[in-house]
């Protein structure tokens, strides 16, 4: 992105409890933003399940299932990007290569495929993780609608 | 999210309504896996074309399913899939184990 | 409210630039985080008024149209009530009294209904607002389907 | 949100579809400014039946337009306004001085 022009179109965070109901919360406000521009239904679609992922990643991995962390998702609409982050305070990540392998999970009940999904369907997708330190997943889509 | 439950013949049809995520995916998987118990059905006919939405945690609860029906030496069918739900299926593998129909039970 | 019990159930809190596009975006996500209960959709339109009034006032008396200012608008739903707080960081108001009353507007293109709106749609509506220091709006609706 | 524009006689309908909040009160503004001078119509009918959302900005926006038919002696209908719509018209006091109408003008 050297050299290009970044300026910011527009920009929401949204912050919220570490409750199952708020990935819906999550999707729709997110969704929402990104509909302000005129983009294909398969790119919401996209838009949508990544950020279900991450932010489901926060509740259950992050926050244990404990309802009373804090998960933030910031998304900002740049010159043909759109960039999406969301945080959590909670346990963090060892490993990260490991945990973004497809089909690697620390629960058995899951199927590993929440960090293949967000790479499936964003243009990038970069962890910033330490144990005890929270999760920042980074998310970016060129759209041509953006341009 | 919704389930509905019919018999047709010795078959279990479940027809699912809705947004499948992580808030409503252990409810799914408890409803699914008491009726197919209950009904001690061998073929499992899962109707997804009214699922608007799905994510990693609901492929989780299909792929729960398809175990449920293996080990019990039955069949687990998907019906109608929306295209971004296919996508998911294909994306995750279970398109190559699992089989989808995209018509449904009564065409 | 003194002696009830006042257990957060759950809260949101979303930020935006005061671009008139967000106002919809606001009306969308507050939308989105009280239909997490079962609520009459009336109750739901009241909700949506007041929020898109207040954010607007944000957008176009606070920050007077500037698009490089911060609209925050929270929501936390307690036992029995829901509380939604619009904040902006903009020109404030000198006389809130006067600004509250019905028809009275300091733009000639507008009709003065916006505080009225929230005064009949939600339960409670206070102001704290200072010139130079933002205004804060704080609303609050009882609901029967939060008990 | 969109208008649509047609004549009935020497009348003129505007239909107006989806949400109208500050974000789109200009336009919606100028659109039946313009519309109005230019088929110099003395009748307007607002058809607002499809409008799922309106808040102070838009009955501005009514209200202007309504100022803009009175002082060249014409008039102006709402019809069909759904039930929150009509609340804040009733609200606003502005149903007193607007003739609205429950049905549109095919009816
Ligand atoms: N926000 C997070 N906080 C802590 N650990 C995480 C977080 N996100 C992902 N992880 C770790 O990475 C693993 C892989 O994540 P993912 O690919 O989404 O699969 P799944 O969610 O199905 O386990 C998780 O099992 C978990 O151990
Ligand atoms: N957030 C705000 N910041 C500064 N002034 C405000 C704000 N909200 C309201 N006001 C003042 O209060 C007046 C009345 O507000 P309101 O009842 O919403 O009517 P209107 O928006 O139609 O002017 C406004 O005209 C403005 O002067």
């Amino acid at each position: 992105m050297a050299g290009k022009e970044m300026a910011v179109k527009n920009s929401m965070s949204l912050e919220f409890l570490s409750l199952p109901e708020n990935v819906g919360l999550a999707r729709v406000a997110v969704a929402a933003f990104v509909a302000q521009v005129d983009l294909t239904l398969n790119d919401l679609e996209e838009i949508k399940v990544a950020v279900s992922e991450a932010v489901s990643n926060a509740i259950i991995h992050g926050y244990k299932d404990n309802p009373q962390g804090i998960v933030r998702v910031k998304a900002t609409r740049f010159n043909g990007t759109l960039e999406i982050i969301v945080e959590d305070e909670g346990a963090g990540i060892a490993d990260i290569t490991q945990a973004m392998q497809p089909a690697y999970s620390t629960d058995p009940e899951r199927m590993g495929l929440g960090f293949s999904f967000m790479q499936s369907f964003m243009d990038e997708v970069e962890v910033v993780s330490e144990p005890g330190q929270g999760t920042r997943v980074i998310m970016r889509k060129n759209l041509a609608a953006l341009n | 999210m919704q389930v509905f439950f019919s018999r047709e013949g010795d078959a279990l049809l479940a027809r699912i309504k809705g947004e499948i995520d992580m808030s409503v995916a252990d409810a799914l998987r408890r409803e699914l896996e008491e009726n197919i118990e209950r009904t001690e059905t061998n073929i499992l006919f899962l109707d997804l074309s009214e699922v608007s939405f799905m994510d990693s945690s609901g492929l989780a609860v299909i792929m729960g399913r398809y175990r449920q029906m293996f080990c019990k030496k039955g069949q687990m069918v998907i019906l109608r899939p929306q295209p971004q739900v296919e996508r998911l299926l294909e994306l995750s593998g279970l398109s190559r184990i699992i089989a989808i129909r995209s018509k449904g039970l009564e065409d």
